[in-house]
């Protein structure tokens, strides 16, 4: 079991002709997910991947053709926004952006026209999701995870892959790992994740990884002490960040003294999750659940 | 990108805002001509990129153009915070009768932009939200409708504003809204805007940062950057699409990813270290990135030892080790190195990099130590 | 009983210190209407009406000092799509917007936004509301109504009098007559209305107003066939209309071929509704009812 | 209000669709001018507010400049419709492959702009829809966001557009889109859109009708008002704020409300009589404007009776008969009329008007009986 995606989860992949789109379709491929299309307007009638995957000039006669119901972006910054409108205009309930440097009052309207549409985004700037032995949809390294019980949400890219490598190493395994991206308007966040996993009947452990900037580490460790049920491992980078500063993410920065690490770490930890000092803590916090 | 405060006035002028009279002199001769052409008292405000200018001594009065000239030829002989001096404001000088705090910028809960005005402005206002919260007026504003009058009209109201100045203010507020969105902008604020004995509405001084995301859409904002503020390392980062952020550790950091090198550098002081710098490498760490990454790690003089900390995932290891063997080939490094590589190949990257002077580590715990002991060693 | 508005709904109006404002003000006062704040910007403090009726500069601060749970608009078209606008952030459920002349693409932005709240408008370039012998809230002249089970709704303004008036004359009465407007983007619409009417338990009879231009008619037609259980009389006003011409209202143009009294009149009475052929037999076909 | 085809086209280049080279001419001279630059074949084209320029003879085709001058000639001296020629367009000839259909228009229903497009272009989009719906693409547009890329790439599709013209095609579908909206038109439309032998897409004809509610916050479109092209009377209506339409029967009109100015034509109709107009003097008659109302009834020489019918509700109706006398004094009446007053102060304002050469009656149906009865009578 996991969350989001499984092994019948249908993909169409918007931007699949480009560099990164036909790389990742390839990765995507040959984990085993379903991917069902392409999208590339002007390209609709072609083939990629060996023939193995038809492309479309439009998300919605993708979706008519193939029954997609998730989509991946890989657009570039400038043309991800209606990217993601295309993606909720043609009904696909989940969508997983990847595309990073997109324009923070850009992903604001977008935001806002998403609200009123049954539709699940997660990111942008995200590595996506991974179901071990599933599906990946994103960039996850497919073969550092393994199927298991442990529910793993983060903001960051190779930080989250260092954790899952040492969960597996450690023996366990993960149900379905979950970037939200690093940027400070996005999608899905820690709250509807940590809700996914408590209702997720095979996943019984945690592992959340926050990082400096904004407040949805203490927004999440209030679901956690008002609903969750299950252990919390927790993780916040940037314990040594400087004020005003961007550390590598859009979103990772503390802005008027809002948005610390110390502050994060104090409100989880009040939460009553077990918060590792350092990212090679957090697979041992874990066994030792 | 944070633009300067002459900058960020002219681009509310041209949305409407009021704003005092005056030029930018980088000399105090031109300076002195403003100071003439005001015909009056002035400010003569230094233009540098940080907070803290007033107390710093970089804004004076000058009651005649002469002494206009030698306030202006001290602050241009000024550094402050680190950075001198290079340019001044020459603005008319006002007389305030009040000061206000009026803003915009991105509410990221609400991902939403947010007004944010405060009867009392001229200073801090984290200052102020933290003494007296209930003193401070935000309004989420719709961002496919923008900021519309009714809203300015209760922002003026909320902060008990004087009615006689409700119309000024809700075209001021309009206008900073309509620069904020139109340049893309993650702030957008005026601090104070002054009522003036006169009883005019003035933005006295201004400030916006604008979303570096954005910069490509809004080529002529792009050319206000100035390089003369920043510290070169970060101008080369830049052009190398390295994320660098300087600190005043000793351990230099050179890791793929933000979240990982943020965490390394959290790692670097649970050892009992500083770290010299944020860099993120990125995906794809081909020979000239990393050459980049070293050079700038090595430009600062505190760096006493260099730690790599790669995870390789997409990117294989033993392809970032030849990126590394290739760059130490056209860098002269002169301080101790730790790597730790782990993930897809990583046997062959650290049978690669055996060779190179380099310690190597299997776990980030012991690079993190080797790194701080190597470094205390090396400033020894 | 009525629908909307009664005896205790109290009422804010917008743009009290205008001409129309304040006349109509003292004219729903006279009523009975419960008249308890008016807004206008940067007099708030003030009094109207003999010190009847106090001013707020917002209409958030008179709702808060007052609790008005209604607001009627009559400030100019330039500036009437920002005071629905703030009604509707104020929470104020009812909004009746009197003004004229509000250009479309405004409208369809302020519907747009309206859609997102709970909030109901009327209008605008509509008559407003009239719930004879408890409240008017609007223009609609107080005398000419009278209490009683037929509910009136219309597209129009002196029509809808005229029908009003005859009715009464004839010992007949209203239960709400409700002036939807005659712009072509509009707040509530004859749907909604003929649904209010139908659970309304006092309301026994109905009369619909339509002119030509869209197709309300046509949708009230089919409503009428599936969901109204009550009688309705029914007048399409324009059957000489020609084709292209805006007849007064801006909603009012037969275009493209549609839009046609013709046709309207055609699906009403395929719906079972009475139409009258000229405004005159309108309380005649009540009265047979 | 309408634009002619040389405004809309102008304002669809602004906003960046490509249209044919060529300038509007009032003289045959100027034609042969603009012929002569554009060097080549030229399409002269009538510029009336009507439509059916093309079957009427008002759209020609020529191939030298001496042919343009003398197309240009026979053109200026038509009439259309009954509306003069005065300006012509001459539009350097197009070799046409391929006719498309594409506008956007206000979706009453769903309250937000609609798309239309057809791969069926130059024809009537009307009798398109009516012959072969299922050939008309429909997509609405939310008003806040305005058109996006996918969606005219989705409309492209749906036409079946070859996919080399998409790229153009969006750009022009955009533009349209923001020539709407940034003029508050109601309609935009071009038909055809051609590509062109040489693989270029082209607008070759324009039409914009602009939101009359709208024109006063856009004064430069309303100075773009022809009242050449309008009949004197609807240019008279307008100045007194009179709502007017005139139509092709006998008796005159005039009414309070728009609603009930059709519901009174509909009732002379339902007498056996022809309303002459709509007319509607909106609410509080002041004596100017009934007269201006009576002036302009009386201009057509059709008319042989007038009928008014006021229903006075917050208007008394003696005010209105007041209004009534007052006007009747300042303009010679050539033809019978019958008042029908009700409402407020309806027996004061009959016993007005029972002094003045006039008809009354009680009800609606009496007036319009007799008016049908006394317009025949003076017709004989």
């Amino acid at each position: 079991m996991s969350i989001l995606v499984n092994k019948n989860t249908n993909v169409v992949v918007q931007g699949i002709t480009g560099h990164e789109g036909l790389f990742h379709t390839e990765q995507m491929l040959v984990y085993g997910t379903r991917i069902v299309a392409g999208v590339r307007p002007g390209k609709g009638g072609e083939w990629v991947v060996s023939g193995k995957v038809p492309i479309f000039d439009t998300v919605s006669s993708a979706v008519e053709a193939t029954g997609a119901d998730c989509s991946i972006i890989f657009v570039p910054a400038r043309a991800a926004p209606d990217a993601i409108l295309e993606a909720a205009d043609a009904g696909i309930p989940l969508v997983v952006c990847i595309t990073e440097g997109i324009p923070v009052q850009d992903m604001m309207r977008v935001r806002k026209y998403l609200d009123e549409k049954q539709v699940r985004l997660i990111g942008p700037n995200c590595p996506g999701l991974l179901t071990p032995g599933e599906a990946k949809v994103g960039i996850i390294p497919g073969h550092i995870g393994r199927p298991g019980n442990v529910g793993v949400v983060s903001r960051s890219g190779t930080l989250t892959y260092e954790v899952i490598h040492a969960i597996t190493q450690r023996g366990m395994g993960q149900s379905t790992c979950v970037g939200i991206g690093g940027d400070p308007v996005h999608g899905l966040g820690f709250l509807e994740t940590l809700e996914l996993f408590e209702e997720d009947p095979h996943t019984d452990k945690i592992v959340l990884i926050g990082e400096i900037g904004g407040n949805d580490e203490e927004r999440a460790a209030e679901f956690i002490t008002d609903r969750l049920t299950k252990p919390v491992v927790a993780f916040i980078a940037g314990q040594t960040a400087p004020p005003g500063k961007r550390m590598g993410h859009a979103g990772a920065i503390v802005e008027g003294g809002t948005g610390t690490a110390a502050e994060k770490i104090k409100a989880l930890e009040a939460a009553g999750a077990r918060v590792a000092r350092h990212p090679e803590e957090i697979a041992d916090l874990l066994a030792g659940l | 990108m944070r633009l300067h405060e002459y900058q960020s006035k002219q681009i509310f002028a041209q949305n409407g805002i009021p704003i005092p009279r005056g030029r930018v002199a980088s000399t105090a001769a031109t300076a002195k001509e403003i100071a003439m052409e005001l015909g009056g008292r002035v400010v003569i405000k230094a233009q540098v990129l940080v907070g803290g200018r007033g107390k710093a001594g970089g804004i004076r009065l000058a009651r005649t153009p002469a002494e206009a000239e030698e306030l202006a030829t001290q602050i241009l002989g000024m550094q402050i915070k680190g950075l001198p001096v290079r340019r001044v404001l020459v603005d008319e000088a006002a007389a305030i009768r009040s000061e206000i705090y009026l803003a915009v910028t991105n509410e990221r809960n609400a991902r939403r932009p947010v007004m944010v005005a405060s009867a009392e402005g001229g200073v801090e206002i984290e200052q102020v939200a933290h003494d007296t919260p209930d003193k401070i007026v935000r309004l989420l504003v719709d961002p496919l409708l923008g900021l519309r009058e009714y809203q300015a009209r209760e922002i003026a109201s909320r902060i008990e504003l004087p009615r006689d100045h409700w119309k000024t203010f809700v075209q001021i507020a309009r206008g900073l809204y309509q620069a904020y969105a139109a340049c893309d902008a993650t702030l957008a604020e005026i601090n104070p805007l002054v009522i003036t004995e006169d009883q005019r509405l003035i933005a006295l001084d201004g400030k916006m940062v604008l979303d570096d995301n954005a910069l490509s859409r809004h080529q002529d904002l792009a050319e206000l950057r100035d390089i003369d503020e920043e510290a070169p390392v970060e101008v080369e980062a830049r052009k190398y699409g390295l994320s660098y952020v300087a600190m005043d550790g000793d351990i230099g950091c050179m890791v793929n990813g933000a979240g990982l090198a943020m965490a390394t550098m959290d790692i670097i002081k649970f050892n009992g270290g500083k770290p010299a710098n944020f860099l993120d490498i990125g995906g794809g760490a081909g020979s000239d990135k990393v050459a980049a990454a070293l050079r700038i790690i090595l430009s600062d003089p505190g760096v006493h030892a260099i730690l790599f900390n790669i995870f390789g995932g997409i990117t294989r290891c033993d392809e970032v080790a030849r990126g590394i063997l290739a760059a130490l080939e056209s860098v002269e490094t002169r301080v101790p190195m730790v790597v730790r590589l782990v993930g897809t190949n990583e046997a062959e990257g650290r049978r690669l990099l055996a060779g190179a002077k380099m310690e190597t580590a299997a776990t980030l715990s012991e690079a993190a130590r080797k790194a701080v002991e190597l470094a205390a060693q090396h400033a020894a």
